[in-house]
């Protein structure tokens, strides 16, 4: 039984901790919150980048470092805790990993040594406005080389360089692989709920842009390509569970009334326990996930989804409750609480909502129940 | 069973009526949209002034102080009535609910002569200055000093969550004036002008991006004696006469809702249908419509007690705790059914009212805290609703100076 | 604002307060539910029928009291409170109101008396084995004048005169009216989860039988049969939820740990807090139930729905941690906490599970929205 | 990540599998049906005696009490195997688990010698006399008396929640000696035969109409004093020893789980079609998927450090508080899915499995406390795991027959 990560991913993790408290401190993530004009540290992006994460699941001959899949996990749960604003998940959980999974070996060699080396930035534009998108209802069309449609919101789509887009053709929903900096697109940043991941609408008229994967096939290559991402994105959002649970610690132990520590009272004992209980059932089973995906086992669909499930509910209880135990200033601007609550709303979206992958997590489970007969 | 007004009330409710229909312009008819806060304020006073000139200003005060005596009953309808209009009340609120009442008791008729009337009539506005950083659900806990120096007292200390703080006149404030007797025993109580050298005041900005609210910091601020209510070292009783009056005071507490919700998933859809087909979707949908429909319910009930001349029971005691986490999952999963598109914030596209979520989601964490925490209500319903022992105090008697405070 | 019951109601429910702390403690339920044989308190019944309560919602000119359904409210509270092991519901909420509903002059000239006098015992057959019933999946078949096929849970079945049974016939669903003296009726007791409450199965096999109300109608009779039952099931489901409360209250109070009253700890009264909030919107909610009921008003199916759905919640929560509260003494045979437990669920499966009020209340709620846009 | 065993486990395992599959039937290839309980501890009693004749009887214990000291991983990937054959162990878990390390730590070594060996073998059962009606969550808070008289003590009192009492050849005792020092402190440990004169063993029935255990009457039960563990006084240490050892044994912990509803919902209909289509279904079988998923992959980790040889994290606290939730709310909900019929029980015409689900419904209230209520356990996850301090403790240091024990 080997189910926990090892000494040198142990270590790794150290090293982004360390990395992480200097670089990326609360007071980080403020400054993007309370910009008008930044859409991520661009320091912090160059020091991961420095670090050689943007080439963590990228093979050498690629211009990655050609670890793995854990190495990427442990990465994104140190991310998720320090609330990290940059592009990292759009970048790498999904444009890198559409283009390892789907990619032609020139569009590999065209793309990846440049995503490894972080001087492009990519992204995945799914969304077409508000509501979840239908494999049967794809707005945005590719035929003869060109994409026409609009795609919002499109995580870190105002400064990334390429993105990976979903869209109608007239074999079947597609992907396909776009320069944005090319002709026919207009790009809008929009604002959010969670300033700290910048989001952007595009208008596609008529741009440049070439198939990725099989014509068709789009559909059930998002859904691999969305299982794989859900199992990084419930890392960070364990991540930031972890974080948010440990700040209410913290703050109900300081904090006294009626002359005790708050930490005391059953009412706030109680709620950190079911905190504590929703974040390790949510950590072990993204290792579940961690496993399935690193070992391209067909337990991923429904590893993934419970993963993601799990996890989502998990950050969204630590950091609604996290305000709670502060009381009044829990809802002060002032106070770090709502950096929680804000991300843990924009990840708990940003693949597709709670119910999709309770949806997928269920349909795994007969698939499995079925296999099993 | 009916919801009719007795003869009494309905009579009442149609002298209401005439008076506002002269007076007013019903909800939805108005546009106040890019109005100051200054342009608002002004608007209050004027709409003061004029429910003062015809007896309407402070519904449930004695005769003697500009008020008309009405009974509880009248309260609610004038308040279901006015509702209906866009009447300009929430600068008001806790000056006629709590600060002149506590005024009324406890004041010199001098003072009460001079400042009641100014308040019935809109021409002052009052806060309410209690809370501090370290007295939030403890709420006794207060560490804002008032020593005596001659016939005055000097005030050192910080309030905080005063509501309107910035453009009030007048305010009410509870201090410790000795810190060496028990936390219960060493306070007293005075009402100021907001407007005295020494008191600065700042917004608080909440996670919400809104700032309903002030932290209001005293600098060696000089208070006559003459406004002293009640005894020295007796302003927890003071306070408890106050907070008797408390209503529900902690800014805009209108959000989401199950109609809204309805709306919502009657025009989006979810695995390519309307998700108000989805099962999942209408299960919420009816738990959320219970309580909806519960607290609705309940409410009537209470006026049931009220129109028969009842004290009514502890019902209403939940509403708050049931209605701020309603609010908060509606907010939460509309966001959810809108997807990825859940979290853009736009208000020249929002033909799902999506702001209304977003509002309620940022907005909920504040309303589950404000006016008693859901921890503290649900002590309070424990203890005064059902009869259950208090908590063991460890402060009990102890000097407020050797009260545990946690780490500096 | 006349949202409350009457003086003259609460005097009825003082009066039936009485009534049942005297003639139906506790160890009455218990001796039924120890019993293999009985299947209700014969003296208890007995009782109910002297006082009238079999007649309260029936007209005078039928031999009934002639009060109305608010009074009928009051006495099904304290039914529920009191856990009554009588047929009172299947033969006042549903028998009853079937023949007033639905019944020609004959019909209601024949049976209203003698229900109303109690000589006979009426219930609603409608159930047909595990699983809900749906219109067009009716396997009890009527057709010139006989009814065949097997009903099983039939409340009360084993000791009911009549049954109005839910059966297919060629022009659609149908109710009809049956003789459970008769021939072709086979009747078993079956063991349940909650032997305070009787149920049987009954096969029919070409029993004769007679129309109730119109044919091809039946299933639209039903869902307003059972709109109506379910107010009234509503109010002893909270009159039981109360029970329950106290009883935890009671409980909590007396029983001392660590120094203590249970009852000082957070854990418990915010618990008991949470169950006086539940019981608070059920009983809330009941109210306008009551009020749409005995007005005929046509908020009914949405007023039934959210009473019914709130109450069968309070209920099952309190009934719950009632026993919770109790500690080990709470999951014992000897203390009473599982006679609500049991009685909770049986209530909230007896007019059909959860499910199918949570759908109806939405129904009825898009209907509501409709009718105001 | 893999969940292979190292080359040592993969050893180990593979003799306990030629030890089992050479002694035991697999789960489900034999009929205990119509067994008695007499009948089933006898083949407890003869599987216990043949493990010890191979040296499978205590595998944790010390080589010197015929154990053969195997590591943590080397217990899980026993009770792995074992777990798969049709064995007997109940009657024993308590007796190894717990009493015998506690006689092994406190006993003489004429006690070890005499006890040890026989339990060992299986010629006798143990039980565990701790619980007492006033002594739940508050375990110290016990009332049994025992008191010197020449070389023995006399016992008076009562216990309860004893698993197997009316089988049992020995159990351990935890007493009152002083109860005028405080409660932790006047406590006094014995073994004793449960034949003494004087002890009266009772049946507890239990809501489910099972009867897994006992309440013990002590009338005048004398103890020789060589029977004590540990100092006079000195009880509570000992307690702990125990406990320290001590495992889940609440009876029969299991029950309904998400396989079993996914089959019910496959097979089940509702709104005219399969339950398993139902959008608010499959959100309920997603969220308690990820409980039990989470509680098994917990366990992976748990183990994972073990094999490692590491003390494994407090993450295994969560397991029974989400289990015994997860059972009751699976049980309650496939009831409701079977709708009226759903409380019906019925053995010989159970397709569906209903009284799987009935069980658990009312089982889960019972696994809800025993062992440590839902309440005790988040306690100790406040406390032990994250750290938080112990609530107001109003018992402490006071002496025993002056703490509050509430109404008479």
């Amino acid at each position: 039984m080997n189910f926990e990560f090892s000494e040198e991913q142990n270590l790794l993790r150290d090293q982004a901790q360390r990395f992480l408290r200097d670089k990326c401190p609360l007071e980080t993530v403020r400054t993007v919150l309370d910009s008008m004009t930044l859409s991520h540290d661009a320091a912090l992006w160059q020091g991961m980048i420095d670090l050689g994460w943007t080439g963590v699941s990228i093979p050498e001959r690629y211009g990655g470092v050609g670890l793995g899949y854990l190495e990427l996990c442990v990465i994104a749960e140190e991310l998720g805790r320090s609330l990290a604003p940059t592009p990292f998940a759009s970048s790498v959980y999904l444009a890198t990993e559409a283009l390892l999974l789907f990619g032609s070996d020139a569009q590999k060699e065209n793309y990846l040594p440049r995503l490894a080396a972080g001087e492009i930035v990519g992204t995945y534009a799914m969304a077409e406005g508000r509501g979840a998108v239908a494999a049967n209802k794809l707005k945005t069309s590719f035929s003869d080389g060109a994409l026409s449609g609009d795609k919002l919101p499109v995580p870190d789509g105002d400064i990334a360089d390429i993105a990976i887009v979903l869209a109608a053709s007239k074999a079947g929903p597609v992907m396909c692989i776009v320069d944005l900096n090319s002709s026919g697109i207009e790009r809008t940043v929009l604002e959010t709920m969670d300033p700290t991941r910048s989001q952007a609408s595009i208008c596609f008229d008529r741009a440049p842009a070439a198939l990725l994967g099989e014509a068709g096939n789009g559909w059930e290559q998002s859904q691999e390509l969305l299982s794989r991402a859900a199992v990084l994105f419930a890392f960070e959002q364990c991540g930031g569970a972890q974080a948010a649970l440990d700040m209410a610690k913290d703050y109900a132990l300081e904090r006294y009334a009626f002359g005790r520590s708050i930490a005391s009272f059953q009412a706030i004992k109680h709620k950190l326990a079911d905190m504590y209980i929703a974040t390790t059932l949510a950590r072990s089973n993204s290792y579940y996930g961690a496993w399935a995906l690193s070992t391209d086992a067909p337990e991923l669909p429904l590893a993934a989804a419970t993963a993601r499930v799990s996890s989502t509910q998990a950050f969204n209880e630590c950091a609604s409750e996290n305000i709670q135990t502060h009381g009044g200033m829990g809802f002060t601007w002032e106070f770090n609480c709502h950096l929680y609550y804000r991300r843990a709303k924009s990840l708990a979206v940003n693949l597709g909502g709670l119910h999709r992958w309770q949806d997928q997590l269920v349909t795994a489970l007969e698939q499995s129940t079925a296999a099993e007969a | 069973m009916n919801f009719d007004d007795t003869p009494e009330e309905a009579s009442f409710r149609a002298e209401a009526q005439a008076f506002l229909s002269a007076n007013a312009e019903l909800k939805g008819t108005t546009e106040q949209g890019d109005e100051t806060e200054d342009e608002y304020i002004e608007r209050a006073r004027a709409w003061q002034k004029l429910k003062s000139e015809n007896g309407w200003a402070c519904l449930s005060w004695p005769v003697e102080y500009g008020g008309r005596g009405a009974s509880p009953m009248e309260l609610i309808i004038w308040g279901q009535e006015e509702g209906k209009y866009d009447a300009p009340v929430g600068p008001y609120v806790i000056g006629l609910g709590m600060c002149g009442p506590t005024v009324a008791a406890y004041a010199s008729d001098e003072h009460k002569n001079e400042r009641l009337p100014r308040l019935v009539s809109g021409e002052d506005i009052w806060c309410q200055l209690f809370s501090e950083p370290s007295a939030g659900s403890d709420l006794a806990n207060l560490r804002t000093r008032s020593e005596r120096d001659g016939d005055d007292w000097i005030i050192n200390g910080q309030k905080i969550w005063t509501s309107g703080a910035h453009y009030c006149d007048w305010g009410i404030l509870v201090t410790r004036s000795d810190p060496k007797v028990a936390k219960h025993k060493g306070l007293t109580f005075f009402f100021l002008d907001m407007k005295s050298p020494g008191v600065e005041i700042r917004p608080i900005k909440q996670i919400s991006g809104g700032s309903n609210f002030n932290e209001v910091y005293f600098t060696d601020v000089r208070i006559p004696d003459s406004q002293r209510l009640g005894e020295v070292g007796g302003g927890w009783g003071v306070c408890l006469t106050t907070l008797m009056n408390e209503r529900l005071a902690v800014g805009d507490t209108s959000g989401v809702d199950v109609p809204n919700l309805m709306e919502l998933v009657s025009r989006i859809e979810l695995d390519g249908e309307p998700a108000l087909h989805n099962n999942a979707v209408r299960e919420k949908i009816a738990n959320w419509y219970c309580q909806m429909s519960g607290l609705r319910n309940t409410r009537y009930r209470v006026m049931s007690a009220l129109s028969r001349g009842q004290t009514p029971g502890p019902e209403n005691s939940i509403s708050k705790v049931v209605g701020a986490g309603k609010m908060q999952g509606i907010g939460s999963f509309g966001i959810d059914l809108m997807d990825m598109g859940g979290i853009v914030v736009d208000s020249d596209n929002d033909d799902l009212n999506s702001q209304l979520f977003q509002g309620s989601f940022m907005g909920a964490p504040g309303l589950r805290i404000a006016g008693g925490t859901d921890e503290v209500l649900r002590n309070i319903i424990a203890e005064r609703v059902l009869g259950l022992p208090q908590d063991v105090r460890v402060d009990k008697g102890i000097p407020f100076n050797e009260i545990a405070q946690g780490p500096a």
